[in-house]
């Protein structure tokens, strides 16, 4: 499936029918998880309505590190094949990164207002968080400061793939720092665990921002791929050579 | 002309890849590590919210000091700026104000998000952010004097810290002062009249002293 | 032509005199030249010859200006006035002082504006051949471009001294033919020209005075 | 070759007037001024003390990072390096040493300095500059390997600040635990034990990386 | 003379062979050049021509491992073995590249170091006729200086295949003349030379290729 993307006609070819798919699909499970989010699920015992922030706020998170994920795998692609479409891969996945990590900061501190009485805490969870936006902020930097394409691609891919070793480490050692965040109560086994009530919309919600990374990525990839073709487009070269053997 | 060399100043920014934002990088990185090093504790940390605006906001300023003459210096463009028929006053006062736009403004801007990591309360997020406006001329000014005098050293970046510590403490002391002359008097606060009247002094001396600098750099 | 020196072709030429006694500089403890004297005005071409590292910049620097004579005294003149270098000298260092991150012409049109000169940039720009390129930062400017974007700027400084280091050094053929075209030009407008170079452009077999240092042996 | 390497860099910080040792200068104006903007009482202080000096020592390194490969990089030396017949593993391992040596090593030395003046217990000053000493081989790879991404790029000193920053940040919360972590089980602390395991882990991945980084800079 | 360049002169001289096939690169857009193919190896010195701006720098930096090829390859080896760059090209960019604060004598031994012929760097050093300033920190040369203490860098490199961007710039008579000579020994020794230059030196008469690279119209 890489292996026959990878030729960026083909994959022009797939994006054409595959990126609405996958506009449509976020779409629609917006729809249909706010509905269920806003309206038909409970509020919550301690946090009162301020839960429904927890159906934009988890998703958010999730697909951050995701993006990441995504990210540091292209990166490693782009490092090793140097292929190009790997490149405009993961500098598409950035964006949306950037943006779900910035949500899920700003979702978390509306949600801190009511939750905790302010608007931040320096707790592991979130501090890591903070971290994995200067690491995406820094990642852009890269390509926004560097204008040769190739060049930039690479020194990106770097900086992406040792930024992934890290991130556990900055889980690790900021987790243990400070703990004050909702501990993982879905993601680790044998938590007590969400009613299905809530359960339901919030994977509807994970579902509507998957999609929506994916349309978003995808649209990325398309103009990257353009855009490096428009830039081919003109081949007539500037000078000729001429060579004589004396 | 001065208006050129601002524009000129601005489009230079502008161009090299946002950097002039990355000050603001700067003040968000220093912010997030001290709340770390400090042990990242609200309640023992809020005492201290005004400081730490003000030693980044100091520190991120400083440390784009040397940007102000070094560039121009190195390739040449000073030497033939004075062979231009422009006053090195102006070049100066230019420089001042661009500095202020580009490296002082975003982070006074910048303030209130970090007034919200520290759980400030409004009253001080408003007397940081005026304290810091009314320092900034100063602040600038005692940039591009320092810029001028140390032009073309390298490594004059550290030794521009070390040159202009002594003009930024009582910046720093009476602007973290400040915060509670306001909260007791407003803007009748003492501490502001007292930024108000450096930053003029600044002006008046430092100003002609760093266009006298760089006629030095250049003969 | 006729447009880009017009400023000085219209009024009548400036009165420009640069004068210099009895100069001696020295670097590194030893004087590369001692007891120089000499003087420029309208309608000189000054060569400076020498071999390297003989003090030819070192000279230039102090006509324009930009180095401080130990012995000696460097004087300037505008219609009999004592004026300084500024007002008279426009200086082309050897190397580029274009803004790597500006294009041509912005960089040249900076330039026109502390000039006064801002109607001139496009001629000049178009003199040089950098018409095509005048989009193009100057950091991705070849060797030869860059040059010619300085000489650009001699155009628009509209002084009637032209100091030049080499201003051949990196030039193709057509660039000497356009350095020769230019200086005559602005000769032929009552200007002047101090140009230190190795090459014997064209240019240089019409200069009225020449001035050799010679290692002393 | 790479001792020829380190001397070079060491003669070029002598030659350069001192400027090797204004990351010394600072270290000592972020004490005072932070020792300022915080009010200036000991006994508030001395909790922090640690910290402080962490930072200090982290921004200072932090500054001294563009340094690393951007004048090699500018001058064209770097370009050289490459056709010269040797690795750029060492020559990143070179230039990582002679960043420690310069700009770090210093600074730990003057840690009893800067804990006099915060009135900190021997045992603590004992703690920090072990820290310090467990950190410095990470820190100095970091330096380089940023250094290495970002040569040539106008305004990379800030940038810089940024893409370490994540790196860093373990190192200061580990670094700040260990001294309480040394009061407890002296060497035996767990904290030492993870310094010395970023420091492993940093040899490990940031030197290829960083010699990575130039290699695609050159091509 | 002989002493310097007794390495590769007493050893076999090293098959060393320079191949270029369809290279093109681009900048800003627009191909520079296309489909370009040549090769140089022991013996020859090959005149790369053309104005400013059209693409000699470019050229030379890819036939040196510095730029990458868009499309086609450059390939280097060595006794037939495909090699590195690095393992028979010295470079001599447009730009000296001296570090200001080291003297003409620590500089040039640095790279003596790297590549093993410490025992070059005085007789390089007398060659460029730089002795007198051995102990004068790089910053203070003059420009010609400069470009001698680049030409005895080539010299302690002994790489087999050397390639000058415009290495007749800024120097003067003298300069241009040990240029002569030295490539001319150089390729008496089996070396090979690939030189962009506009000013044809006498040494490029004897060149036994020329690459023009001419605007298309
Ligand atoms: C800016 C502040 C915040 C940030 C950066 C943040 C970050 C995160 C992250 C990264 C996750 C995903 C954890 C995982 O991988 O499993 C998460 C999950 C979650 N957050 Fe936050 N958070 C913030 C504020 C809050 C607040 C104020 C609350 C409510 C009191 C909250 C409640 C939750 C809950 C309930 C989960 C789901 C936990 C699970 O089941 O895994 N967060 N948050
Ligand atoms: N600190 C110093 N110690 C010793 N010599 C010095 C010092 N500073 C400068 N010099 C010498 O002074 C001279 C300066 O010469 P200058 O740059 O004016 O030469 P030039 O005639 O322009 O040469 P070129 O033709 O190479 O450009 C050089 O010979 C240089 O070596
Ligand atoms: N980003 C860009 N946009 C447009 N043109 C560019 C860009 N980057 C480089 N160029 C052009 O590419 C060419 C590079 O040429 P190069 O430096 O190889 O020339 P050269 O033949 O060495 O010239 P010279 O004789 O002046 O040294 C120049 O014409 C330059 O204007
Ligand atoms: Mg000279
Ligand atoms: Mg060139």
């Amino acid at each position: 499936m890489i292996n026959y993307l990878a030729n960026p006609v083909r994959f022009l070819k797939f994006s054409k029918i595959a990126t609405p798919i996958f506009g449509w699909l976020s779409l629609a499970a917006f729809i249909w998880g706010l509905y269920l989010a806003l309206i038909k699920s409970p509020p919550a015992i301690e946090h009162g309505q301020a839960v429904r922030m927890m159906y934009v706020h988890v998703p958010a998170a999730w697909c951050a590190q995701m993006a990441y994920t995504a990210l540091a795998i292209a990166s490693l692609v782009s490092f090793i094949w140097r292929h190009p479409l790997a490149d405009s891969a993961a500098r598409s996945f950035a964006l949306p990164g950037t943006a779900f990590t910035f949500l899920a900061l700003v979702t978390g501190s509306l949600w801190g207002k009511p939750a905790w009485g302010t608007w931040w805490q320096w707790d592991g969870r979130m501090t890591s968080v903070l971290i994995l936006l200067f690491i995406y902020l820094g990642y852009l930097a890269i390509w926004n400061i560097i204008p040769e394409r190739k060049r930039a691609a690479r020194l990106a891919s770097i900086l992406a793939m040792v930024g992934f070793i890290n991130i556990p480490i900055i889980k690790f050692s900021v987790d243990w720092w400070n703990t004050l965040h909702q501990p993982a109560s879905i993601s680790s086994p044998g938590a007590p665990g969400f009613p299905p009530e809530i359960l339901w919309p919030l994977a509807i919600m994970v579902l509507a921002y998957t999609f929506l990374f994916g349309w978003l990525s995808l649209r990325g990839i398309e103009a990257d791929v353009v855009r490096s073709r428009i830039a081919r487009a003109n081949t007539k070269p500037a000078a000729t050579a001429i060579i004589e053997t004396l | 002309m001065m208006r050129a060399m601002i524009k000129r100043d601005l489009t230079l920014a502008m161009r090299s890849g946002g950097t002039w934002l990355y000050g603001l990088f700067f003040f968000a990185v220093f912010i997030a590590l001290s709340a770390i090093a400090l042990g990242g504790s609200l309640n023992l940390m809020r005492p201290f919210a005004p400081a730490l605006i003000w030693l980044a906001v100091i520190f991120s300023a400083m440390l784009s000091f040397p940007a102000i003459f070094q560039t121009d210096f190195e390739d040449g463009n000073l030497a033939q700026f004075k062979l231009s028929n422009q006053s090195l006053l102006s070049l100066c006062m230019a420089k001042a104000i661009s500095f202020a736009a580009l490296s002082i403004l975003p982070l006074i801007l910048a303030t209130p998000l970090a007034a919200l990591v520290f759980d400030m309360p409004l009253q001080n997020v408003m007397a940081t952010m005026i304290s810091l406006c009314l320092a900034a001329p100063a602040l600038a000014i005692y940039g591009v004097l320092s810029s001028a005098i140390l032009a073309g050293r390298q490594g004059g970046g550290f030794l521009i810290v070390l040159i202009t510590t002594p003009f930024i403490i009582p910046l720093l002391i009476f602007g973290v002062e400040a915060i509670n002359g306001y909260a007791q008097s407003a803007l009748a606060a003492p501490e502001l009249r007292v930024l108000i009247g450096l930053s003029l002094i600044s002006i008046a001396v430092g100003l002609p002293a760093a266009s006298a600098a760089l006629k030095a750099q250049l003969e | 032509m006729a447009e880009l020196f017009s400023r000085i072709g219209a009024e009548t030429p400036i009165k420009a005199r640069l004068k210099v006694s009895d100069l001696s500089i020295s670097r590194g403890g030893t004087p590369l030249f001692a007891g120089l004297s000499t003087s420029v005005s309208n309608g000189d071409i000054l060569w400076i010859q020498g071999d390297n590292g003989i003090g030819k910049t070192t000279l230039l620097g102090a006509l324009a200006g930009l180095n401080r004579a130990e012995t000696g005294t460097v004087e300037w003149s505008a219609d009999n006035q004592p004026c300084e270098a500024r007002d008279i000298c426009a200086y082309q260092p050897h190397k580029s002082y274009a803004k790597p991150s500006l294009t041509a012409h912005e960089d040249l049109t900076f330039w026109a504006k502390l000039h006064g000169t801002l109607s001139l940039t496009h001629h000049a720009l178009e003199k040089v051949s950098l018409g095509p390129k005048a989009n193009v930062r100057t950091q991705h400017l070849s060797a030869g471009q860059k040059r010619r974007l300085a000489l650009a700027k001699l155009i628009i400084s509209q002084k009637p001294i032209w100091i030049m280091d080499e201003p051949a050094a990196a030039l193709d053929s057509d660039g000497t033919a356009l350095i020769d075209e230019l200086v005559q030009a602005h000769i032929a407008r009552g200007g002047a020209a101090i140009i230190a170079s190795h090459s014997g452009a064209r240019v240089l077999s019409s200069a009225t005075r020449t001035l050799t240092l010679r290692a002393t042996t």
